[in-house]
Order: structure tokens, then sequence, then C-alpha cells
């Protein structure tokens, strides 16, 4: 019987501790810098290089380049850039990848919709999201050469 | 970056990897392929385990049949593992041998798995004898369109499932197998994913 | 994003103004459902286990009165919390036919609306809208327990939207 | 024929639904505090109307009766449930005011036991009658522990009524009144009593009949809206009438302890009763459930035995001379 | 004698205590079991089949979602299986974090498996309690690598982020915290006398049974035989570290808890040592080539996830795909043991054995 007893005096002394309770729907979370939330994207700094694309597990990001407008630059420009947010793992392949930046992870995570044609985001939507982006993307993996 | 290693820690062994083998006094083969550089480099020296390998071989030749054996090696990369390849009539007496003598013991089963090959199946099976510590490695070969190799089941119980998965995705059918059906697709379902030929019905849904 | 509650005409707002003791009444059974919404149990893979969380002690789901129940009777809200097989999906369809109406499907997780990262996969069903119609999405793989929250308050304003205007949700940019 | 023979039942029907209502938001909220988290809060100011939109959303929701449900059986197994749960109210004394007791019958405590017995009724009907695997055997549960439990509830009231001389529940605590509150010259019979009755009214840990993890809801597993409801409702109606009864049997009724008479008896009534319904809470919160063989064991070869024991010491005490005047 | 008739009872895919969509079919006259067949294949998702499409990094993010409650030892393990077949160098400091992250998921599943169990067995508040605790991890592994869940934390030759500034002194607190907490677990677990009753003696795993079975992880440790591949096999850094492994004796249920409880200790320990000796400088990546090209051969390597043996057998051909993936799956494995013990018991011991092995269903259907 003792150890019923034990267990109870357990339980009570809990009952009056203070709550953990999270306050989310009033006041947010805050999530750590590393939190892979949805990404943003800057098409100033995309440089078409597909290596976004080509690593997603899924497949879920597409895009297409155009030729540079100023005619003295070289190389291409972003034209469509699309993820879709129904099959996206937020694994962060792809920010990892990028050279550039371009893309990135953010702090948001609300992105319920009423329907699956809402999920898929293109490039203004991506560019748009741009609250809470992550500060620190020096990951491991050495980027342009490495650290 | 060698040197440094070697300041701070002037006894322990230079990296994990090496500390790990040096743990289990075995000569360290040069396993620094250099990454990036996937040619093959000069042959690996003679693995302190080749006896071993031979004894089995041996032993499988002399108590069964001299044509049993296909070929045995170590798998150097793998923690120096001794491989068997074994003809598949004689597959269960050589499984029978390895679990039940005493002086070798494999009664415990590490993994079982199927591979298709394109050419071929193959199905390899590691055991592991937990009185000696030693593992082994046995491969068996089938054919593709008749895909048929005798059960494990009454010697490991752990076979069982493991046949059944390998039955519903690769397609080798298990003689004597108490319960020869699929695990884990439906039982109407077409083709056996695992291989590399498999072409879903229903792509769409 | 947001549901665009501007949408109707003057007609309709004449007509909803007639109606408007059938409205008050249907708002009272829109407050009894979104502050009660019992969802089912049916942790199906790693999105169960965010489901599990948000239960716990740090989201406390039963704040907005969830609780689950483990019997499809007894439930307003269907969770599908992971992947859907094919093998899974007949069952799928029995467990939400033996939903008492009015009844709510939510797709957790990226699995769950499209087949997320096994959408290749020869076993997988891509998207369980193709199965039980399916009333919000959340994405993500597998979503947060604020995310599922957020899913759930979701659900509720288009309960509330629904109740007040008759009219079905539809997502506007 | 008063009037108010018909107006009171109205009233304590209300009373008793609000205190549905109520007991299930305090034991969410209990539970929930301690579990570390905050429980119901957004239904509602605090989450007070919590319960009545569970209530309320129950109500209209769609009623199903599977096809190969016993549709008058079905029906009728959540107010045969219900039904005795509340009519034992009927001879509960809430304190010695006479606008509080509705019947003072003489064999007041046999009545109670008599129809509260018959709940389990309604549980094994509304099993069976579902027709699903999960309900029957929840029903059987149901069945096969309430009909042991009940030996142990009504031998270890024995003592109680020993001690009282009588079966009507006003004069049982106005016995208590005049000597000792029942809890401690009747100590085994409590502990007897409380055991059983927590296994009576299926809460943990002898919650087994609705064990969610072994049979999904046990014996309403298919039941759903409104009727779902009435069964939670014959619950808790069960848990207050039980509450009621322990209050009565042992803590003295109305009784004020330390001479607090001050404070209105009904208000004491309240507090003790209180007190039982926390405990079922607390103990929800702690405690693993039982199997169904322990469950049975526990009845048959540990209960017993004690109200048995309880009985004889009981009626030893009686003819002691130095200790009958608790008695 | 009363005549009795059998009925046959499915018990899932969705039941509260089918951990998942485990189905049972179960032959029951009254409440005692006959006969059982479990049907898995309920989540069956084809990750071996789709990982043959995938290169190397690619893979990572599926064996997250395998067995989903310790991702890490996932990450891990395929991670090692192409090291070693590469014959990669892991900077020292990439194998302490691996160590400390894999240790801290060891916790967090066992945590969530005490929950559930004691869900299994009717007791509610231990689930939330385990909950509360597991949540300071995962809001750890937040911080760490940004996922609660599945982390995508480890590459082949290192891991992708280093700790935050911080992160280890949090990770070294809980460590205190948790190794404290757990003796409150005790206090309300381990001596209630229901609990008891409903553990000891009941569902008992023979020396015979586990060897034959395969079992791994606790499975196999409560019958006393002494099979920990941080011990037998050592990989990483383990042989660094000081612990011990618990085993049992009987074999039932309450050795099964005490070797989860104690291993639960042990592996805070391990945090502890490691967080002591964080190596100070140094990269978290190995020198790793651009594009993951595995030389020809075939490697199996396991680790000891939080439910045993954790496997992988990779066939390479010499590109940056694998030719064959397989894992060896303990839950798998444990599960098979169930048909086993569960015939003879009732209904109540069914769902405490079945809550006692410890399966993932990601894990049982590959």
């Amino acid at each position: 019987m003792l150890g019923l007893f034990k267990g109870m005096g357990i339980t009570l002394k809990n009952m009056t501790k203070p709550k953990v309770t999270l306050g989310y729907p009033h006041e947010p979370i805050k999530m750590p810098d590393r939190f892979r939330g949805i990404q943003h994207f800057d098409p100033e700094k995309c440089i078409v290089c597909n290596q976004c694309a080509r690593i997603c597990p899924t497949n879920c990001i597409s895009l297409t380049g155009k030729k540079h407008p100023d005619p003295n630059k070289r190389g291409k420009i972003i034209n469509t850039y699309d993820i879709n947010f129904e099959i996206c793992i937020l694994c962060d392949l792809c920010t990892e990848v990028c050279p550039t930046e371009a893309i990135i992870m953010t702090n948001r995570y609300e992105l319920a919709t009423y329907s699956r044609e809402a999920l898929l985001k293109d490039m203004k939507w991506l560019h748009a999201n741009d609250q809470m982006i992550r500060q620190d993307n020096i990951s491991s993996k050495p980027k342009r050469g490495g650290k | 970056m060698s040197e440094e290693k070697e300041a701070k820690k002037p006894a322990a062994p230079k990296t994990p990897r090496a500390a790990q083998a040096a743990g289990r006094a075995r000569p360290v083969p040069p396993r620094g392929r250099a990454a990036g550089k996937p040619k093959e480099e000069k042959p690996l020296p003679p693995s302190p385990k080749q006896p071993v390998v031979d004894g089995y071989a041996k032993l499988i030749r002399e108590k069964i049949s001299p044509e049993a054996v296909e070929s045995a090696f170590i798998n150097q990369p793998n923690d120096h593992l001794p491989t068997l390849v074994i003809k598949k009539e004689f597959w269960i007496q050589v499984a029978e041998l390895f679990k039940n003598q005493s002086d070798l013991a494999f009664d415990y089963m590490q993994n079982y798995s199927g591979v298709d090959y394109e050419t071929h199946l193959e199905v390899v099976v590691q055991l592991y004898s937990m009185a000696r510590g030693e593992r082994v490695c046995f491969k068996i070969k089938t054919d593709r369109e008749v895909a048929k190799l005798p059960t494990l089941s009454n010697l490991w119980s752990a076979a069982d499932w493991n046949e059944r998965e390998i039955y519903d995705l690769l397609g080798i059918d298990f003689e004597g197998h108490p319960d020869m059906r699929r695990m884990f697709l439906p039982e109407d379902w077409v083709g056996h994913p695992l291989r590399k030929d498999y072409v879903p019905l229903d792509e769409g849904v | 994003m947001e549901v665009n509650f501007e949408q109707f005409t003057s007609f309709e707002e004449e007509e909803i103004k007639r109606n408007v003791l059938v409205t008050t009444l249907e708002q009272i059974k829109a407050w009894a459902r979104t502050g009660s919404m019992w969802p089912l149990t049916f942790g199906l893979a790693c999105c169960g286990i965010e489901m599990m969380a948000s239960g716990g002690s740090h989201f406390d789901l039963d704040r907005f009165g969830v609780i689950f129940r483990a019997s499809p009777r007894q439930s307003d809200v269907m969770i599908v919390s992971g992947t859907v097989t094919k093998k899974m999906a007949p069952l799928l369809r029995r467990l939400y036919d033996q939903m008492p109406e009015p009844k709510w499907v939510i797709a957790m997780g990226s699995c769950a609306t499209a087949g997320g990262p096994y959408v290749r996969s020869y076993s997988v069903v891509k998207g369980v809208d193709q199965i039980v119609p399916v009333d919000v999405y959340i994405p993500g793989c597998p979503p947060n327990p604020a995310a599922l929250i957020y899913g759930l308050h979701k659900l509720q304003e288009k309960i509330r939207y629904e109740a007040r205007t008759g009219k079905k949700v539809t997502d506007h940019e | 024929m008063d009037w108010y023979i018909f107006v009171y039942p109205v009233i304590l029907l209300a009373i008793v639904l609000v205190f549905v209502m109520y007991a299930i938001y305090f034991e969410r909220k209990v539970i929930g505090w301690i579990q570390l988290r905050k429980g119901p809060t957004e239904t509602g100011p605090k989450g007070l109307f919590q319960s009545a939109a569970d209530v309320f959303k129950l109500l209209i929701k769609e009623d199903i009766i599977p096809s190969k449900a016993d549709r008058p059986l079905f029906k009728l197994a959540p107010i045969l449930a219900y039904v005795p749960a509340f009519s034992v109210l009927a001879v509960i004394p809430f304190t010695d005011a006479p606008y509080l007791k509705f019947s003072n019958v003489a064999v007041g405590l046999m009545y109670y036991l008599a129809l509260s017995s018959i709940t389990v009724m309604g549980v094994l009907l509304g099993g069976w009658a579902s027709n699903n695997k999960y309900s029957l055997l929840g029903g059987m549960r149901a069945g096969a522990q309430m009909i042991s439990y009940e030996i142990p509830l009504v031998l270890s009231v024995v003592g109680v009524v020993m001690s009282a001389g009588s079966l009507n529940l006003t004069e049982i605590v106005e016995t208590q009144i005049a000597g000792a509150w029942n809890v401690f010259p009747q100590f085994l019979g409590f502990v007897v009593f409380i055991i059983a009755a927590i296994a009576e009214l299926n809460r943990t840990p002898f919650d087994l009949p609705e064990a969610e993890s072994e049979l999904v809801a046990g014996y309403h597993t298919e039941y759903t809206g409104f009727r779902f409801a009435f069964f939670m409702l014959a619950e808790y109606t069960y848990v207050f009438a039980m509450a009621s009864l322990i209050t009565i049997l042992f803590f003295g009724g109305w009784d004020a302890p330390f001479g607090l008479t001050f404070i209105p008896p009904l208000v004491w009534f309240i507090l003790k009763f209180c007190c039982f319904v926390f405990l079922l809470f607390w103990l929800r919160a702690t405690f693993p459930r039982l199997r169904g063989d322990q469950l049975m064991e526990f009845a048959w070869k540990g209960l017993l035995p004690l109200a048995i024991i309880n009985i004889f010491v009981s009626a030893l005490l009686k003819e002691v001379p130095f200790l009958s005047q608790y008695f | 004698m009363l005549r009795t008739e059998e009925m046959v009872l499915n018990l899932g895919p969705q039941h509260p205590s089918m951990h998942g969509v485990l189905r049972l079919v179960v032959k029951i006259d009254g409440e005692i079991i006959r006969e059982i067949e479990p049907v898995v294949g309920y989540l069956h998702r084809g990750t071996e089949k789709l990982a043959e499409d995938l290169n190397y990094t690619q893979i990572i993010p599926y064996t997250d979602r395998l067995d989903y409650l310790s991702s890490m030892t996932n990450n891990y393990v395929v991670c090692h299986a192409t090291e070693t077949l590469m014959g990669l160098e892991i900077p020292e400091k990439a194998e302490y974090l691996r160590v400390i992250v894999m240790e801290m998921n060891r916790v967090a599943s066992h945590l969530l498996w005490l929950g559930t169990f004691l869900l299994d067995v009717g007791a509610l508040t231990p689930f939330l309690y385990c909950f509360r605790d597991r949540e300071q991890i995962l809001s750890m592994f937040n911080e760490l690598c940004g996922a609660r869940l599945t982390y995508n934390y480890m590459r082949v030759g290192g891991v992708k982020w280093d700790a935050p500034a911080g992160w280890l002194d949090k990770v070294k607190n809980f460590a205190d915290y948790m190794i404290n907490e757990i003796q409150n677990y005790h206090e309300l677990i381990s001596g209630n006398e229901i609990f008891l009753q409903r553990t000891k003696g009941i569902g008992v795993i023979t020396k015979e049974m586990a060897l034959s079975y395969s079992l791994s992880g606790a499975n196999i440790r409560c019958t006393g035989i002494d099979w920990d591949l941080r011990k037998k096999q050592p990989y990483s850094v383990y042989d660094r570290f000081d612990f011990k492994v618990p085993l049992g004796k009987t074999g039932d249920l309450l050795d099964k808890y005490h070797c989860r409880m104690d291993e639960m200790v042990e592996a805070m320990k391990i945090v502890k040592q490691a967080v002591e000796g964080f190596p100070e400088g140094g990269a978290t990546m190995g020198k790793v080539p651009r594009v993951l090209r595995v030389p020809e051969g075939e490697v199996y390597v396991g680790v000891e996830s939080p439910r045993g043996e954790l496997g992988c057998h990779i066939v390479s051909k010499g590109k940056d795909k694998p030719w064959r993936i397989k894992f060896r799956r303990p839950s798998f494995y444990n599960l098979q043991v169930a048909k086993e013990l569960l015939v003879g018991q009732n209904i109540a011991n069914l769902v405490a054995i079945l809550g006692s092995i410890d399966i993932v269903l990601g894990e049982v259907d590959g």
C-alpha cells in the first residue's frame, strides 16, 4: 500500500507546481534561429544553379531561369520559382546547398490552408515571406570552398 | 592537422575510427583511400581473418560437399567480415551445420536481406555467435525467374517474417516456410516492388 | 491566405439579415462544435507523435476542449496524422464513415496532404483527399504542435464562417 | 400531496445536470493541474462553458444506430443506466431541513443499494445490443465487476446499519451527530466501502469496462451523440449519488465538526462531498488499471472477508459496554 | 461445463494501444487469447525502394521517418554504413556531437515508451510527465538542428551543425535534471503495487526465445543476455565512455521496465562524459567529396538504437546512389516474438506486453 500513497503524494505535489503549458495561440512561440520553417526566397541572389532542385529529396522545387536582361552580364536570372508545400518536408537540404543563400529558412510554421492548391507557393509569395529569417546559416557543410 | 591532434592527445590513437579498430587489437587497414577518388588503389594486405574464412570453407567442403562453397572471402571494409557464397542446393545443410555445431554455434541472426542483381537474386544472411562473439556472412544466389530457396525459419525463428518480407518485396519463394504470404503489401498486390524491373500498376494514386 | 469574409453580394447580405434567427442558432451550434472538437485517436506515423505531443503538457490541446476519443462514434474530427498507405486507405474510409455528422478531416503533415516524401512510393496514397474530403491541410513534416494548433484554429474559423454565412470556405490569396 | 413533490425533482435534476457538467470540467481541470497543464481555458471565461459546449455538441450530433445493433435494446440501454442512478437520489437527505429531503423512506439505504445495481443492466445491455466485440467485452467486464463489488459494498455498510440500528439515512446521520462519525469506529468498513464504491463507479483503478487502451471505449464504443451523453450523465450522476452516500454513511452527513456550526449544514455536506469527488479525480490521475482476474480476486479474496470481519467486529464492539456508546 | 464460443477480435489498425497501425487478429475465448496473428504493413512506405533512387545525402531525411522516435540513431546508421564503406575519417567533434544527440534521443525514446506503456496499463499521468521531459530534449534538438522530430542532422562525414553557444551547458544541466527526475518516476511508478501486479512475472521472455527471435535492445537484455552493440561492436567513440549495460534476470515486464529506466540513467551519464570531454576546436565535417560516390562493395553495420540492433546493409555499385539499401529494423524482429508471448494471456496482458516490446510501426513496416 505504501507505493500507492507515495505515488499519490507525487501527483498531489505536482498539482501545486507551476504549469508548463505555453500560451501558444495568444503569445507566439519563439523558435530558435535554426528552426526549419517555411523558406524565404530572394530572387536577387539566385544564380539559377539548380542545386536546390537537384538535392530536394521529394522534387518539390521547380524553377526556371531566363537570360540576364542586361546583355553585358553573363549568367541567368530566375524566372519562376515554385515550392510545393504539399510535399516539401522542410529538410533543410536546399538551403544547405544554395551557394548564395538565395533560399533560406524562416521561423514561420503557420501554413495551414483549406485547399491543396493554396500550398503551391510561387516566387512572389516566397519572397514576401521575409519575417524571422534565419540569421546564421553557416552550417558545417562548406559553402563556396568551405571555411 | 595531425600535429595538432598529436599534441592534444598524445596517447590516444589518431582518429576515433582508428581508435575503434585498435580497441579490438586488429591492424588498421589502409582506410584512407583518399576520399573523392574512388579509384582502385593497391591491393589490400591480407586480412587477419583470412584463416577463419578459409577454415569455414574447408569445413563446409569436408562435411557437406566439395562444391558447396562458390567462393569465400573477407569483406575488408566491413570490419573484416568473413563472407561465404554458398550454392543453394547445399545451403540448408550449411545453415544447420553453422547453427548446431557446438564450436560454431551461430545462434543469433543479425540480418537477413535480399538483393536483386538484375542477373540473379541473392540472399544475404549475417549470423552472430553469442558465445564466441564471431560474425559470419552467407550469400546464396538464386535464379530470377524461378526464385526458390530453402527456409531457415526452423533454425532461427527470426527468419520467419524476414522470409515473408523478402518474398513480398523480392519474390523469392522459401520452400518449407510455414506461412508464405505477403508481409506488408495487400494479398492482391501484383509484382514485387524491390525488383529492379518493377513497374507499379496504379502509379497515379 | 485569409478567408474572404467580404465576398458576398448585397443580395446575400439581405438574405442573411432575413435569416438572422436561423443564423444565430447556427452560430450557437458552431460555437458548441468549435468549442468541443474531439479528434479520433488516429496516429499513423511520425505526425501521430507530434499529435500526442500537442496533447502533452506544453501544448495542451485540452485548453481548446480537444480531447482524443478512441472510438470513431464519439469523435468529430479526424486528424489524419501520417502516411496513408494503399493498404490503410479502405480502413481509413471506413473509420470516416463510422463517424457521426457533422465531421471534419484535417490532413496533418505532407504525407497526408499529398504523399509528402513518399510521393514516389509504390505503396502510398498521394493525398488523403482521394479517400475522404479534407477541410484543412497542415504542411510540414511533421508539423510541430503549434502548427497543429494553428490548423485546428483554421478549422474552427471555417466552421464559424460557414455557420455565419452558410457558404463554403474557399481560399483566396 | 404537495405541489413541490413534482417541482423538487425537476430542481434536483437541474442541480445534478449542473453538477455533472462542472464535475467533468473540474475533473479535466484537476487532472490537468496534476499533469502540469492548464486544462480547458478557451471555451468561455476560464473554460467554464467547456462542458456546456460538449453537451450541446453531443446533442446536435448525428445519431447513429449501427445496422447490426438490436435497436430497441440499444435505445433502452442508456435510459436504463441513467434512471436508477438518478432515482436513488430521492432518498438522500442533504441537510436536516425538511425541504431538501424528498422522501424519508424507512429503508432508504436498502432502496439505494437495490436500485443502484440496476445500472449495471443498462451497461450490460448497451454492450450487448451494440453488436460490437469491444462493447460486448466491456459490458461483460462491467457486469462481472459490478456484481462482484456489490457484495462487499453491501456487507461493508452492515456495520453502519448495526450501529445506527436503522436503514433510514436520516437516522444514520442523526446517530452520527449524536456519537462519532462512522469513519472512525467503522474504519475497516469505510475502507472496504470506498474501494467497492470506486469499483462500482467504474473509476480508475477499476475502470476496466471502459478501459481505453484495451477496449477502445468499452461498452459505449458504438454510442454516438446524446446516447453517449446519457451514459456519461449516468456515470457522473452515480458519482454524485455515491459521494452523497459516503458523506452520509461515514462522515456524518451535514454534521459540523469541531463545533463549527456557524457554517450552514448544507455547506458542510457539499464540502465533504467535494472531498470525495476530488479523491476520485486524484486516484484517476495517479493509478494504473487493475487486470480483470486481479480485480475479481481482490473482490472475493480481499474485500469480502474484510467486510465480514468488519461485521463481526462491529457486532462485538456493540456488545462491549465501554465502547458501545459510540454505536 | 459451460460451452464457450471463440470469438475473433480485430485489434487495430486504429486502436489506442497498437502504437500506430498494427493490427492483431485475435481469437479469444472469454478474454483469454487462443490464437493471434499480427498483420503489419499498414505503414509500409517503401523506403528501401525509394532510397535506390536517391543519393546518400537525400536518403538521410528518409531514415528520420523510419523509426521516428530515434531519428538520430537512424541518421547515424546510414551515415556510419556509408562512411565504413568509403573509409572516411570523421572529426572527433562530430563523433562527440553524434554520441550526445544519439544518447539524448535514446532518453527521449525511452520516455515516450514509458509514457505509452503506462498508458497501456491504465495510468494517465506518467505519460504527461514523460512528455514534459521529452519536450525539453526536443526543444534542445530544435535549437541544434531546427526540427523536433525529423532531424536530418547527420551527414556522411560529420554533422550538419556545430553546437550553438550555450547548448552544451543546457545539455549537461538537463542530464543532471533527468537523472534526478528518474528517481521521481521510480517513486511514482516502481513502488506502485498495482503496477507491480500488472508487470511482475508477466510476458516472460526466455533466453532461448530471445536468441531464436533475434531480439535486441531491452527485450534481450531483460533476459540477462548481455547484448549491447555499444559494448560488443563499439562504433563511434563509445569505447571512450564509462557506462554500464543494465541487465535483467527473469525477462518479465518489470525487468524490461527497469532495464529501460537504468538505460536512461546510463545514457545521461554518457552525455555528461561526452560534454565534459567535448573537443574544443575542429570542424564538424570531415573531408568529403562534393559528390558522394561510394566504392563498389557491400557493408552491414549495426548500431544500438533505443529499440535494439539497428542495422544498415548497403550494396553499392560505385554510383552516387546505393544499389540496394536494407535496414535491419529492430522493431520488426522484436515484434515477431509477440505471437509466442501472447497466446494464453488475456487482453489486459496483451496490451501491456505489446507495449513493453516497444515497437514503432514506421520501423516495423519500413
